[in-house]
């Protein structure tokens, strides 16, 4: 399953803690619950109509506080000891600044270089200092078992060495406004020499990673449909489904000619979906806003060419 | 103790009118700590219906296709709406409140609370709390979308309602610690002549330890409560980072009231399950003492657990280590008590009838709740599921599961004595199996939810959550569904219910000696008492 | 249920004392707030407090602690039957509350003056931490001014009391409970003059 | 009902004037010393503030305040709010002193 990835030695850290409290836990649980209902059916009034008056006893009472004591007192030194192995970067980390700010993260690496989602080398330390521009955020990533929230005028760290080659989730898990569900981003965990050429490389050097990341929507771009296959690799179809299923954002299903009601500089209007509107709505998302969606819809730059291809696939949707 | 004084013309009993006023006039005066009692039952209810109608909703927009219903906007509101309805009007006054008013001066045979009057107040201040928090959705920039934490600085900037939200929560602080003070003061000058302190039946004790944890407790999120409308309005900048203010000192201080917070919602729920089991077990409860003390003691260490919520909040890894540690601390009296639970049923001559039933449902559903409470207080577990739906699964265990299903199997125990009438325990039983089945595809299936690593107050979820998402919201349906048939059936024994006896239940605490519904002055004569809460030596001879 | 009069006067006493502690409490937090701060800004206290003018400061405490004395003598009074010497001395107590309300303005008045206060255009310009010590400043002193106000009007409602002999040698737990809840207001005081006055 | 007998008992006997106007002078003259330490310097202040302040706020506790002619169980109250005080401060401190 996908949520058991351990694609990071922290995730390994934290999983081993939590099979041992889940362990114990399923144990106790199974133990009381079996004990009561056992007494319950063999001190049933009619197997046992005289019932014992037993004050207590002083052992029992001892023993099951003391049992527990230890028990969570190895919990506790399990925890902690792994935790401090999470907190603690080793010194040969390269940081990051993690910068959160409503409603997007933002990456600036030590020689400048900034980019939306983290790309981060396989098998090396990476060192997060995270800080936020606005309110409080909660920087997370499931697969790695990391959390540290982005506090303004505070900067939290936290460090990973990812151990798997992929695409992660980044998810923002503090309640921050509206769009806090869509304060999404990756961590894109690519080969050294791939993380190499892109961060030494030049201004225009080619984003790592791309072929992971667009693996993970479609399997091969080049039997989509031209249209189809720009609104996989421009992520669109994280917001919005062709098959009629709602999204964040609209589903572009049966989009073509559809009467609308939008929120232009805030004022509803009635308009009628049509080529320009939709040139529009994907170049300048914020001027036109559809009723009963967030304002949420980011800017993506798109060539005239891959534009045109999204509208002629659009209206192949009806 | 079946037989109760009887005597030649009985006393009315408190649900007829007697004073120069009558009806609901008669209601909205009385200092009688029944009455009170039954009023804050009804307010309850109806806010507690209300606050389930919104997590029904919550269900719905997972199921993504009711997205177009409600905009983000509306979802952020809908779930600090129903946080502050659950705990601030709910679960944290309840079983106090109710139970505790009803029963605490009857339990240590007084013919009220200390200070008949200011409970009255209590009310009072309860329902204008309420009506505050409700006119909050309505009035000003809208419903506050915070979450019921309020976070400083998101608290300070968003331009909704919050300021009257918080000084809703504020009122209901004060209600909250008038009734804490009026607890302690009747405990320790109204219980009837030999009615020592380890005589006293074990609900008083988990009130007393509660009472104080709102004296000391609630004060602290008054004040920061007023900082936040003081920042709001002037600017004072103490939590506000452009101006120097600090948001961990918020959030330490937040929660330095709200996690003692969630002991008060426990520790009276646990009292009425304490108070249950001997009576279906027909037999004395399994260290009494044990029991005392460890509610003082989950009192007393509880309210120096706080930093847990904060883990990974950037505080110093000292304090996160004290914190986990004392976390763990916390879990042992809690464990005792489970285990002097089931000890208790132990060669008991167990009756098996509702209440019971309701008792062992929140055993087992604590443990689960509480269970996953000691994985969040573990540190390296804590970092992956902090604010994920894991945590929403364990506090609605321990909320729902514990508090609401003590307070459900409280009223069930409680209920003959109340209003004298009887339920269909049939009716009772069946609405069981929905509600628990419900519950825990529900509930458990947040758990899950939150190990695969989804966030809390997501109003839209990515795709490989979903079909977790999906089996909660079926598993709330079948939770609604119980949930209507208990109060159904339960509504119907108020109008159509047949007479209950005095002591349906062969219960001996003093309430079950008084006629049901119980005489104005509670007590002929009061008793005097010459040995412990659960004595049944008589009974099994 | 009027026709149970019973006087539990400890009760009583008690009952004030747990309310009490929710001030201790209330007030706490806010001390507790105070050295969280001072403890981040060390520097920037110290300069707001030479802001402050100790010697009003003074001079409130040693008004409020002697209202404090008339207070309790006012209760020796009573017990003993005096009650024209009560009445005097609560009258005093209001006095020096009134005079300690009417500093307090004019100290207001002066930081008003200055634009120190909070989201003024001065005070913006003062670095972050004295931004936090007189947003501080103005929260405790302000919340502490109306206890001051909360704790004259009880203590009026006392004088009117004791004048209509509802407050009278054999029962004065009410007068005892008022007088307990300006002793604690005076107590406040007490740790806001070091913390403020006197941190320069 | 029974628990009115012990009503007043606490008050056996009662002080009289003198007693409160020597703490009174007593608090005074701490006050005067308060201020005098803070002059000396920072740490003097800052252990003036932290020695003679509660020895102010306790006279008038014990005294003002009667906790020396009450029973037991209010002083018991009053220790335990402030313990429990004391122990926030602490705890929080575990946070803040460590960064
Ligand atoms: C009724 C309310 C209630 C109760 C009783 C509890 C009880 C406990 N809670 Fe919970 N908690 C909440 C309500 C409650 N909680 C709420 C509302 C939140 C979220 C707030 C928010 O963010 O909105 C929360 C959040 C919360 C967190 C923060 C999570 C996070 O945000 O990162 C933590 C972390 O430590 C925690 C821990 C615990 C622990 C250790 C207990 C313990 O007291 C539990 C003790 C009980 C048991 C342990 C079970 C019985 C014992 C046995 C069966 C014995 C055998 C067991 C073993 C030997 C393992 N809780
Ligand atoms: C005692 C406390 C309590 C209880 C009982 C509940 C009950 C329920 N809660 Fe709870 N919940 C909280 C306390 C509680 N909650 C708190 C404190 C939060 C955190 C808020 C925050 O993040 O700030 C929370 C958050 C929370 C979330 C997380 C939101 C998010 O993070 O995105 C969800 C999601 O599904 C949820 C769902 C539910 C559901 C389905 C129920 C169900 O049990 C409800 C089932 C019952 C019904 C559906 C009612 C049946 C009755 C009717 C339908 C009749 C209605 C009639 C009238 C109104 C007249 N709750
Ligand atoms: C973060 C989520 C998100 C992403 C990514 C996204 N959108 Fe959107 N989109 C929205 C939302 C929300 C709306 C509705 C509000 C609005 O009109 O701005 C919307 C509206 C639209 C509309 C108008 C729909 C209508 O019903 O009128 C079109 C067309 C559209 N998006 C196309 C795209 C294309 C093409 C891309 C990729 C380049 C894209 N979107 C990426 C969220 C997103
Ligand atoms: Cu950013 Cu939530
Ligand atoms: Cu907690």
């Amino acid at each position: 399953m996908d949520w058991m990835n351990q694609a990071a030695l922290s995730a390994q850290k934290s999983d081993a803690v939590f099979f041992y409290v889940f362990g114990l836990s399923v144990a106790f649980l199974i133990f009381i619950t079996a004990l009561m209902i056992y007494f319950v059916v063999r001190y049933s009034k009619k197997r046992h109509p005289v019932a014992e008056q037993i004050e207590g006893h002083l052992g029992l009472e001892l023993l099951w506080t003391s049992i527990p004591l230890v028990l969570f007192l190895t919990i506790f030194y399990y925890g902690w000891t792994n935790y401090e192995y999470m907190r603690q970067a080793p010194r040969d980390a390269m940081a990051v600044k993690v910068t959160a700010r409503q409603w997007s993260w933002s990456f600036e690496y030590p020689n400048g270089k900034k980019s939306k989602v983290l790309f981060a080398p396989i098998n090396k330390p990476m060192k997060m200092e995270v800080h936020s521009a606005d309110v409080v955020h909660g920087f997370f990533i499931p697969s790695f078992r990391l959390k540290i929230d982005a506090v303004p005028a505070r900067t939290n760290t936290t460090w990973f060495q990812a151990t798997k080659l992929g695409s992660y989730d980044i998810e923002c898990t503090v309640i921050c406004g509206v769009d806090h569900s869509l304060m999404l981003s990756k961590v894109i965990v690519v080969p050294e020499d791939e993380f190499k050429a892109w961060y030494f490389g030049g201004e225009d050097a080619p984003e790592p990673g791309k072929a992971l990341r667009a693996a993970e929507a479609h399997p091969d771009l080049k039997d989509l449909p031209p249209g189809l296959a720009v609104l996989t690799s421009k992520g669109c179809l994280a917001c919005h489904s062709v098959d009629g299923k709602p999204k964040v954002g609209p589903t572009l299903k049966a989009l073509y000619g559809r009467q609308e009601e939008v929120l232009v500089a805030g004022a509803m209007r009635q308009v009628t979906v049509d080529e320009a509107y939709l040139r529009r709505a994907i170049t300048n998302p914020m001027e036109q806003v559809v009723r009963g969606y967030p304002p949420a819809m980011p800017q993506t730059p798109m060539t005239e060419q891959e534009l045109s291809e999204v509208v002629r696939y659009i209206k192949t949707l009806n | 103790m079946t037989t109760h004084a009887a005597t030649a013309q009985p006393q009315p009993s408190y649900l007829v009118d007697t004073g120069s006023r009558k009806g609901l006039m008669a209601w909205l005066t009385t200092t009688d700590h029944k009455r009170i009692g039954v009023l804050y039952l009804y307010s309850m209810i109806a806010f507690f219906l209300v606050g389930m109608g919104i997590g029904f909703v919550m269900r719905l927009v997972q199921l993504t296709s009711f997205q177009h219903l409600i905009t983000a906007q509306t979802y952020n509101a809908l779930f600090t709406v129903h946080g502050v309805i659950m705990i601030f009007l709910f679960v944290i006054p309840g079983l106090p409140a109710i139970f505790g008013n009803f029963f605490l001066p009857i339990l240590i045979g007084a013919k009220d609370v200390a200070f008949p009057r200011l409970n009255l107040a209590s009310w009072y201040f309860f329902m204008a709390g309420a009506i505050l928090a409700v006119l909050s959705l309505f009035t000003g920039g809208g419903a506050p979308d915070t979450g019921w934490s309020f976070y400083a600085p998101f608290s300070l900037k968003t331009g909704t309602n919050v300021s009257l939200a918080v000084f809703a929560a504020f009122i209901l602080g004060f209600s909250s610690m008038l009734t804490g003070i009026n607890f302690i003061t009747t405990i320790h000058r109204l219980r009837a002549p030999g009615m020592k302190w380890f005589r006293m039946p074990l609900m008083c004790w988990a009130l007393y330890s509660t009472s104080w944890i709102q004296l000391l407790a609630t004060p602290i999120v008054a004040i920061t409560l007023v900082l936040v409308i003081l920042e709001r309005f002037f600017g004072i900048g103490i939590f506000d980072p452009a101006k120097g203010g600090d948001p961990l000192l918020y959030q330490h201080l937040f929660w330095i009231y709200s996690h003692p917070a969630v002991y008060i919602m426990i520790l009276p729920a646990m009292g009425a399950i304490t108070e249950i089991i001997p009576t279906f077990a027909k037999r004395t409860i399994f260290g009494y003492g044990a029991i005392a003390f460890s509610s003082m003691a989950i009192a007393g260490v509880g309210s120096l657990v706080w930093a847990h919520h904060m883990f990974t909040s950037g505080m110093s890894s000292v304090a996160n280590m004290v914190f986990s540690l004392l976390t763990m601390i916390v879990a042992v009296p809690s464990a005792i008590k489970v285990f002097n639970w089931v000890a208790t049923l132990y060669k008991g001559s167990i009756d098996f009838q509702p209440p019971l039933l309701f008792a062992l449902t929140f055993i087992f559903l604590f443990a689960i709740g509480g269970l996953t409470g000691v994985m969040q207080g573990a540190l390296a577990i804590n970092v992956h599921i902090h604010d994920t739906y894991f945590i929403v699964g364990h506090f609605h265990y321990v909320m729902f599961g514990g508090t609401g299903m003590g307070l459900f199997a409280a009223l069930l125990y409680w209920f003959p004595k109340m209003f004298g009438k009887m339920y269909s325990k049939k009716a009772i039983y069946a609405s069981w199996f929905p509600m628990f089945i419900g519950f825990n595809m529900l509930y458990f299936g947040m758990l899950i939810l939150g190990m695969m690593g989804m966030p809390r107050r997501y109003y839209v979820h990515l795709p490989q959550f979903h079909t977790m998402h999906v089996v909660a919201t079926v598993g709330s349906w079948f939770l609604v569904l119980g949930l209507l048939m208990f109060f159904g059936a339960l509504l119907y024994a108020l109008f159509k219910g047949g007479k209950a006896e005095d002591n349906p239940w062969g219960g001996v605490t003093l309430e079950w000696t008084i006629p049901s519904p119980p005489p104005l002055e509670n007590f002929e004569t009061i008793p005097t008492i010459t040995h412990g809460p659960y004595h049944f030596e008589q009974e099994s001879k | 249920m009027s026709e149970h009069v019973h006087r539990d006067d400890f009760g009583a006493r008690l009952g004030m004392w747990l309310f009490l502690v929710t001030e201790i409490v209330l007030f706490g937090g806010l001390f507790i707030g105070y050295s969280y701060m001072r403890y981040k800004y060390p520097i920037e206290f110290h300069h707001g407090g030479m802001e402050l003018n100790a010697t009003l400061g003074v001079i409130n405490t040693l008004v409020l602690l002697t209202s404090s004395l008339t207070v309790v003598l006012a209760i020796v009074a009573i017990q003993r039957a005096e009650k024209k010497r009560a009445m005097a001395f609560l009258g005093t107590t209001l006095g020096l509350g009134l005079t300690f309300l009417v500093i307090k303005s004019f100290e207001w008045a002066a930081k008003f003056h200055h634009g120190l206060y909070p989201n003024a255009p001065h005070l913006a310009t003062l670095p972050p931490g004295e931004q936090v010590f007189f947003g501080l400043y103005f929260t405790m002193t302000g919340l502490h001014g109306l206890h001051v106000i909360a704790g004259l009007s009880v203590l009026g409602v006392m004088l009117w009391w004791v004048a209509t002999d509802r407050i009278r040698q054999d029962r004065y737990v009410h007068l005892e409970n008022g007088g307990l809840y300006w002793h604690l207001v005076d107590v406040i005081w007490i740790f806001l003059l070091p913390l403020f006055y006197l941190a320069a | 009902m029974s628990e009115t007998i012990h009503s007043t008992e606490a008050h056996a006997e009662h002080p009289g004037y003198g007693t409160f106007i020597k703490v009174w002078v007593a608090l005074l003259i701490l006050t005067g010393a308060l201020v005098g330490v803070s002059h000396l310097g920072q740490t003097y202040a800052v252990w003036g503030l932290l020695t003679l302040t509660p020895l102010k706020a306790g006279l008038v506790f014990y005294f003002f305040m009667h906790l020396k002619y009450e029973g037991p169980l209010l002083k018991i109250v009053v220790l335990v709010t402030l313990g429990t005080l004391l122990i926030f401060f602490a705890l929080l401190f575990s946070d803040v002193a460590f960064h």
